[in-house]
């Protein structure tokens, strides 16, 4: 499926938007989480659910054990979103389209209007950042006020994952064209980004060399791209650091 | 026993039967969709057709249309701005809700009838901004008294023009038909 | 912002959701299930679908952080911080994020309240996530409201009128304060748990002791090379976490030439110790005598006379006593010594204990080593905040405890709460709760049905900090000196009242002294009267000629600081010539376990009831919305308890069940628990959840007053019973529970 | 037939040639002819009379559907999904599982009628109707699990290809939308071949019915009066659908197999996975037939007469040799995997044995290879019908394992540990029995409405067996049909 060539583009960078972690300086104070949620009208399950590995969390910080007491230690905690795939496994496999690929802007979208709910597209992710709408959670009023109104609000039977805030990408493109301009870099971000108090996190133009996450990238060399063996093409680039 | 019912049904009484069954589904299936469709009752039965009779442009009235996503619906505060000056306002049957309301201060409570789903993300500026007239989309407002869709706000229909707009421009076109132009 | 907002358009908004299905199915256009209030009159500066932002500062904790809040049609969508406040440049922590589900919470006081003690003021569910509950109905308007304030201050003598207040909203401190300095009522206290666990007195205190002045100290950990940090979680919650995760951002910058280390002295792992290049498992109350043993060492790689302050310190004892190998204090030592930017923190449970002042002293003494005071990556004085005179630290617990005997003893006739919860935050042992019995007329001024405001005789809400006019200090965190300033960005949600204006009304109200001592029309005014000051002051980051125009300034810019450094050099003249006497903490209770209480990073003391918060996983653990107790695998191998086991935890002071988490990074001889839950009120998302671990302190106390609470030891029972705990990681994947290769 | 009897039993060449006719007769349906008239009444017999205890077990099986498949459905459609044991990362389970379990079952029926029918296998004649009803019911079954397994399924339509001036139509490239197409043509071909050879069937039921039923089989009947011609015809077609059905049947599992090892997950994505699923389908299909055929024989008037021990026996052969090539598949699935040497494959594998559901991986390979290898060798076990019974249902409970391990259990392990978690079913369970509930109703409904025993298709056989003597020795001559 995923040709030599593409796969050693998938060391240059492939996509328009992208983003930078920095593993290293992230202190797993959860900051993005909250962000994203509030951003994106996330909804939360409660305990019982959470447990069983429903929450509904677009981006979770994992970290691991290394050694045993007492020279164990906490590996870098490492922010999992959506890669959004220069060539994601998620887009094909979805039987109605509602897993696509934005040719416009380069992002992996997911129609929450257009899904039927059969899952594949989350069992064929091998980042497991897709989160599934097992129910109708309750979001009693008047928390209902919070509501983003450029986000869609889902609902039961729909698939949902990180967006790379597409809806602050989409105003700024709009503030930009009525001001008659490009959109500059830097002059919007993604939520987590803008939360993170490390400023681990960093979003913005891969296509272009002077964008800040470019440099960034530079600046580290020694990036990893997760899993990116299978020919996804992710964009999204870690630094372990240390 | 179900042979006898056949035979029931095969003489006039019978058939009768079956036609009006018939007729009953269909008139109810008729009557909901036509429901569905009807514009819904207002506080005041506005006359648009007045309005913009007088001249006055729908940017007037619904400015956000040319700032950013919604038109918006004028205030009371607008409204009374031309109607305190306007003697009628007193009398007329019609404007008794907006003066109650303003007295009051309590909102009249609009019902929009140019309503896309939730799921749909629309933005009128960029709309306006690309050169399309109001009535494009909301047909001519001079010949409506209270406000009706012309047709249902649904995706054939934007895609329609949207393709239309883009033509052999395909970079446009890709824009246009993305699905994550207007669903996220 | 005026009255005229509609903000229910925006649930009808929602209502589109249900609409959604219809369309979806193809029945007809969601019109029929809108409906839309236009503004009666719009505020010039709004348009209808766009957005308003408005700066204003975080009330999630006392640090005041700028926020930035964006507004849609007179509703709050999303907080973010204020790239203006030089405290946090535009950043927030979790707290900060959540904020919104504290203004919009489903369980709020919606009104003056008259109620009888004890009693709920919503009611309960089986399941807060299905079934619908109602608040308790506002039952008095809030002119009778102000009459019963003006009342009680006029119907006591001014010494049997008291005020607790929260470490947050300090106009309103400012304001009482000067109520009280001019009509002789006595002055009001302050308090908050995180105060409590981060032992400010014991910092101020030791700072008095060592530089002769007493202040917070500032830690500049973003311009150190190699940071010794004894307990202090300065990623979590410590004193400002923003400004110091920033700070730890620049420690570790890839792009520095050196990448900075953190070494971080801990029984348990809190998430600082798990970014930690190195994590010590110290044996608790030894804190001091490693600090002492370090700094000998140091001195001694360095050669030179060894001054008095380490003269007296054996490092082979302090190694034996503290469980850490020799070579690796010296290993330590040299890092320390040969540095070119060492800087030592002394925090967290490490001040927490009976010599918590003496651990103070020797991390502090330890920089001397260093020679780092006033330098860059050093340590400071905090920079004063703009109208603030000197440091004025909120009440340690043992001044808590002797306002409580007042209580308890009858001397306080009337009592206001605002901003605080004691009756859930203060060690059971204290026993606030019982104490109030001695109260004739609690009047509470809480914005939530907490525990405190339940034993209230009224409820008058005051409004969510979005809501409130305001400023808070920073009181560290930030080299400028910095007001936050807080403006509404929606307008009230519910029928609350500023507690500002009530004060000020009733004062009126009461007359005389009272009148005169509040001689404003409303809060606002107020706020300029204290404000307007600074329009005089020097390099400011905006200035201007009427009070004003600079009033709107400091509410479009989130607040007033200078553009200079401030933070104070601390006088060190003689600071190695004091003797130290390097003890160790005695631990009270018998119990063969070290107990220690954190407080939850994402929770903290007021999030329980913020649903977003709750579903965060805990940094280190990834448990959500309940306590856990961590227990070192080694240990409950031992015990024979695995994950989810429910155990007792028995203190001297009390006793609780909960959940046990199998956490790796813990010394085998100790035991934590997660402050933050374990509400008996407090709204439906935080009720009953958990357990509050302050019920098993005792009343110990370290030299400063501070309460010890990592001094306690513990015992374990089983209870054979089981609680699943809800975490976000797998059991499987981490702990290969389930592989055959179980932990 | 004659020279497998010949080695089948050489104590009987000795025996007297008189008895030896007599022994083949009992023992050979097609050497024990009946009248037309009287096979044909019998068959009828079978579907009128009807005993009490079969409406008691049909109200039972009703309750049990009504609440196992409709209720509950209905109230997952109103709830949500969150009532199943689906999670992160098992965001497939037990749906599926039975979703390919059905599509296994209604293969047997298939292959049977289809392959035996085109390799003139005689002792196919009485059952293939039976073998082909389980095609059928079993894709109805199929179909409902899922649908049940999708999130919003009121919008299942939207997987069909229609015309819409909205730039939407389903995506070739999935293999969801490959398997839709798929087994919508194979629920399509295999009704239609059902339907076929039922034909004469019906038109003989006609003539002997009265009532409504007469209605309805005239109805069915398409006027079939049995001419020359029609035959002909008849013939033709079902030559036609005997063959074309036999690659329609491959495809479909393969495609169904295609969802998982198209994927990128480890475990899932191998290249064995086509003809492994076709195999474990004719396994537990042939399982699945030998029990019916079982019960159809024990509880049915007169089908003692129709269905012998020679059946069970040729069946049971089957799946002797079906039970070793699905053996051989595994091992070859298992040893590729394994040898691969893929840590995240390793880890999986490692899971499937001594993880918390290991024993359900051992027990698969008990049921589906040990314990038919340890009694179908036995011609007299082989033979006896409660015992196949019993070995049917051992390997169509392997079977389900063996799904149940392909889908739920191996989600649990993915390339990210963190979120690694198990699987624990919810309202799966009730839904599951539902569809077998519903599976035997509307068997135990057809028994009663359709002729079981394609009677012409017996007698045809029987006219061309004939014994014939050659001095003392008796010998089965089969003449060629058409």
């Amino acid at each position: 499926m995923i040709r030599p060539e593409e796969i050693k583009m998938s060391t240059e960078e492939t996509g328009k938007w992208g983003m930078v972690i920095d593993q290293d300086i992230c202190t797993g104070c959860q900051a993005c989480v909250a962000a994203c949620a509030m951003e994106n009208n996330i909804t939360f399950v409660g305990e019982k659910d959470s447990g069983y590995g429903r929450s509904m969390h677009w981006i979770r910080i994992e970290r691991f054990w290394e050694g045993e007491y007492p020279e164990v230690k906490m590996t870098p905690n490492q922010p999992m979103l959506c890669q959004q795939c220069g060539s994601a496994t998620c887009e094909p496999v979805c039987p109605a389209f509602a897993t696509v690929h934005s040719q416009a802007e380069q992002l992996n979208l997911q129609v929450y209007n257009r899904c039927v709910g059969t899952r594949y597209c989350a069992n064929n992710c091998p980042y497991q950042v897709r989160s599934f709408n097992w129910r109708d959670y309750k979001r009693p009023e008047p928390l209902s006020n919070q509501f983003n109104p450029d986000v869609t609000v889902r609902r039961r039977g729909v698939m949902e994952k990180c967006t790379f805030c597409i809806q602050r990408i989409h105003k700024a493109q709009d503030t930009a064209k009525s001001e008659g301009r490009e959109v500059v870099d830097g002059e919007f971000t993604t939520a987590c980004a803008q939360a993170c108090p490390a400023s681990a996190i960093t979003f913005g133009r891969v296509d272009d060399p002077e964008s800040l996450v470019s440099q960034l990238a530079r600046a580290h060399g020694h990036g990893v791209k997760h899993l990116e063996e299978l020919g996804t093409l992710p964009n999204v680039t870690y630094f372990k650091g240390g | 026993m179900i042979k006898r019912l056949f035979d029931w049904l095969k003489q006039p009484l019978g058939l009768i039967a079956v036609g009006i069954a018939l007729l009953t589904l269909f008139s109810l299936a008729a009557y909901g969709i036509n429901y569905t469709q009807q514009a819904p009752a207002q506080p005041v039965q506005f006359p648009h057709t007045t309005h913009v009779g007088f001249g006055i442009q729908c940017l007037y009235c619904h400015p956000g249309a040319a700032k950013g996503p919604a038109a918006g619906i004028p205030t009371e505060a607008k409204c009374w701005g031309c109607h305190n000056q306007i003697a009628k306002t007193e009398t007329s049957l019609l404007l008794a809700p907006l003066k109650q309301s303003v007295e009051s201060r309590t909102p009249l409570e609009w019902v929009p009838v140019a309503q896309v789903p939730d799921f749909v993300q629309f933005n009128h500026r960029a709309h306006i901004a690309a050169g399309q007239n109001c009535e494009n989309c909301h047909g001519d407002m001079s010949k409506l008294t209270v406000a009706e869709n012309p047709q249902v706000f649904n995706m054939g229909f934007c895609l329609a023009c949207h393709k239309k707009v883009a033509g052999e421009n395909h970079e446009l076109l890709v824009k246009l038909t993305d699905c994550g132009t207007c669903h996220y | 912002m005026s009255n005229n907002f509609s903000r229910r358009d925006f649930l009808k908004l929602a209502g589109v959701g249900a609409a959604t299905s219809a369309i979806l199915t193809g029945c007809g256009p969601a019109s029929r299930y809108v409906k839309r209030e236009p503004y009666m009159l719009m505020p010039e500066y709004n348009y209808n679908g766009q957005s308003t932002y408005y700066a204003t500062t975080c009330r999630e904790c006392a640090a005041g952080c700028g926020l930035v809040v964006r507004t849609s049609q007179g509703r709050a969508i999303k907080a973010e911080g204020n790239a203006n406040n030089p405290l946090n440049l535009g950043k927030t922590c979790a707290r900060g994020q959540a904020t919104l589900h504290g203004l919009y919470n489903p369980n709020r006081v919606r009104g003056p309240i008259k109620h009888k003690r004890g009693d709920r003021l919503y009611e309960t569910a089986a399941d807060p996530f299905e079934d619908e509950f109602k608040d308790a109905d506002s039952n008095m308007n809030w002119d009778d409201a102000t009459q019963t304030v003006a009342d009680a201050l006029k119907k006591y003598k001014p010494s049997e009128i008291a005020f607790l207040m929260g470490t947050t909203s300090d106009h309103l401190f400012d304001l009482v304060a000067d109520l009280s300095t001019q009509t002789g009522i006595t002055p009001p206290v302050r308090f908050g748990a995180l105060s409590m666990f981060e032992s400010r007195a014991t910092l101020a205190k030791a700072a008095e002791n060592l530089f002769g002045e007493s202040g917070l100290p500032f830690f500049d950990v973003g311009g150190a090379q190699v940071v010794f940090s004894f307990g202090a979680n300065f990623l979590e919650t410590w004193l400002s976490p923003v400004s110091y995760t920033r700070g730890f951002a620049g420690l570790r910058e890839a792009q520095k030439k050196q990448r900075g280390k953190l070494i971080q002295f801990e029984s348990r792992m809190s998430s600082t110790a798990g970014k930690a290049d190195e994590w010590i498992p110290i044996r608790p109350g030894t804190e001091a005598l490693v600090a002492l043993a370090i700094g000998r060492l140091a001195l001694e790689m360095r050669g030179g006379p060894l001054p008095r302050a380490f003269s007296d310190i054996d490092p082979e004892d302090a190694a034996s006593k503290s469980g850490i190998k020799i070579e690796t204090l010296q290993k330590l030592a040299e890092m320390f010594a040969n540095s070119t930017g060492a800087l030592a923190i002394p925090g967290g449970a490490a001040l927490g204990q009976s010599n918590g002042l003496a651990v103070a002293e020797a991390v502090l003494t330890l920089n001397a080593v260093a020679d780092n005071f006033g330098k860059p990556g050093g340590v400071f004085f905090s920079a004063l905040a703009p109208n603030q005179a000197m440091y004025q630290r909120p009440a340690s617990v043992k001044e808590m405890q002797d306002f409580t005997k007042k209580l308890a003893d009858g001397k306080i006739k009337v009592l206001f709460v605002h901003g605080v919860n004691p009756v859930f935050e203060l060690p059971a042992v204290l026993e606030f709760k019982k104490a109030l019995d001695g109260v004739e007329q609690v009047i509470s001024f809480a914005t939530f049905p907490d525990e405190t405001a339940l034993e209230a005789d009224f409820v008058f809400p005051d409004h969510h900090g979005l809501e409130s006019w305001g400023y808070q200090r920073v009181v560290t965190g930030s080299a400028q000196p910095v007001l936050s300033g807080s403006q509404p960005v929606v307008s009230p949600f519910y029928d609350t009242r500023a507690t500002a204006d009530v004060l000020i009304a009733a004062a009126q109200l009461a007359g005389g002294k009272f009148a005169s001592a509040l001689p404003f029309k409303d809060e606002v005014e107020f706020l300029q009267s204290k404000v307007a000051p600074l329009m005089s002051e020097a390099d400011g980051f905006f200035s201007a000629p009427d009070i004003n125009t600079f009033m709107a300034y400091f509410q479009q810019y989130g607040g007033w600081w200078k553009t200079t450094d401030a933070r104070l050099v601390p006088t060190t003249a003689d600071i190695f010539n004091r003797s130290l006497k390097a003890t160790e903490a005695e631990f009270a209770g018998e119990g063969e376990f070290f107990f220690v209480p954190f407080v939850s990073p994402t929770i903290a003391e007021a999030g329980a009831n913020k649903p977003w918060l709750q579903e965060l996983p805990d940094p280190t653990t990834t448990v959500m919305w309940n306590t856990w107790v961590e227990i070192n695998p080694v240990t409950a191998e031992e015990l024979g308890l695995v994950d989810d086991d429910v155990v007792k935890i028995v203190s001297e002071a009390g006793e609780l069940e909960l959940p046990v988490y199998r956490y790796p990074a813990i010394r085998p001889d100790t035991i934590a628990i997660p402050f933050g839950q374990g509400h008996t009120a407090y709204g439906r998302y935080a009720e009953g959840r958990g357990v509050n671990p302050t019920d098993l302190l005792g009343g110990h106390f370290n030299e400063a007053g501070d309460l010890a609470f990592a001094g306690m030891k513990v015992k374990i029972e089983k209870t054979g019973k089981k609680q699943p705990l809800s975490r976000l990681e797998s059991m499987m994947g981490v702990y290969g529970v389930g592989l055959g290769e179980e932990k | 037939m004659a020279g497998y009897n010949k080695k089948a039993e050489p104590a009987h060449a000795k025996a007297e040639s008189h008895s030896h006719a007599e022994h083949l007769r009992e023992k050979h349906l097609m050497l024990d002819p009946l009248p037309r008239g009287q096979m044909n009444s019998m068959v009828m017999e079978s579907m009128y009379e009807t005993s009490w205890k079969f409406w008691v077990v049909f109200a039972i099986l009703s309750v049990i559907v009504a609440y196992g498949l409709f209720y509950s459905w209905g109230v997952m459609i109103a709830e949500g999904l969150g009532v199943a044991g689906v999670n992160r990362p098992s965001y497939w389970g037990i749906f599926l599982v039975n979703t390919v379990f059905w599509i296994g079952i209604s293969h047997a029926g298939t292959f049977i009628s289809a392959i035996l029918r085109v390799f003139k296998a005689e002792f196919r004649r009485p059952f293939t109707r039976a073998a082909e009803l389980m095609t059928t019911f079993g894709l109805v079954q199929a179909g409902f699990s899922v649908f049940m397994h999708m999130g919003r399924v009121w919008l299942a339509y939207w997987l069909m290809p229609y015309a819409n001036q909205r730039m939407l139509w389903p995506n070739l490239h999935s293999p969801l939308t490959w398997d839709l197409l798929a087994i919508t043509t194979y629920l399509l071909s295999s009704t239609m071949y059902l339907f076929l050879p039922l034909i004469p069937d019906l038109a003989m039921a006609r003539d002997r019915s009265t009532g409504w039923r007469k209605t309805f089989y005239k109805t069915l009947a398409l006027g079939f009066r049995g001419t020359e011609g029609e035959w002909a015809h008849l013939r033709n077609a079902m030559n036609i659908f005997a063959f074309a059905i036999i690659p329609v049947m491959f495809s479909v599992h393969t495609i169904v197999s295609w969802d998982f090892a198209a994927a990128t997950r480890p475990g899932w994505n191998s290249s064995i996975f086509g003809p492994y699923f076709v195999i474990g389908a004719l396994h537990s299909g042939m399982g699945a037939v030998i029990m019916v055929l079982a019960v159809v024989r024990g509880t049915m008037k007169h089908m003692k007469y129709f269905i012998r021990a020679e059946h069970f026996d040729g069946i049971a052969k089957l799946m002797l040799i079906i039970s070793m090539a699905w053996a051989y598949f595994f091992f070859n699935d298992y040893m590729v995997q394994w040898y691969g040497g893929d840590k995240w494959t390793h880890q999986l594998l490692h899971f499937h044995e001594a993880g918390p559901m290991g024993w359900m991986w051992f027990a698969m390979l008990i049921f589906n290879i040990a314990v038919p290898w340890a009694v179908l060798w036995n011609q007299k076990w082989r033979s006896t019908p409660w015992i196949v019974f019993i070995v049917g249902f051992f390997i169509n409970v392997g079977m389900w394992f063996e799904r149940y391990i392909i889908i739920p259990i191996s989600l649990s392990i993915n390339r990210m540990p963190f979120t690694w978690r198990l699987y624990e079913p919810g309202i799966e369970i009730p839904l599951g029995i539902g569809t077998l509930a519903f599976f035997i109703l509307l068997y135990m409904g057809a028994s009663k409405l359709i002729p079981l025993i394609p009677v012409w298709e017996v007698e045809e056989g029987q006219m061309a067996h004939e014994l014939k003597q050659f001095g003392r020795e008796t010998v089965v001559s089969v003449s060629e049909l058409e």
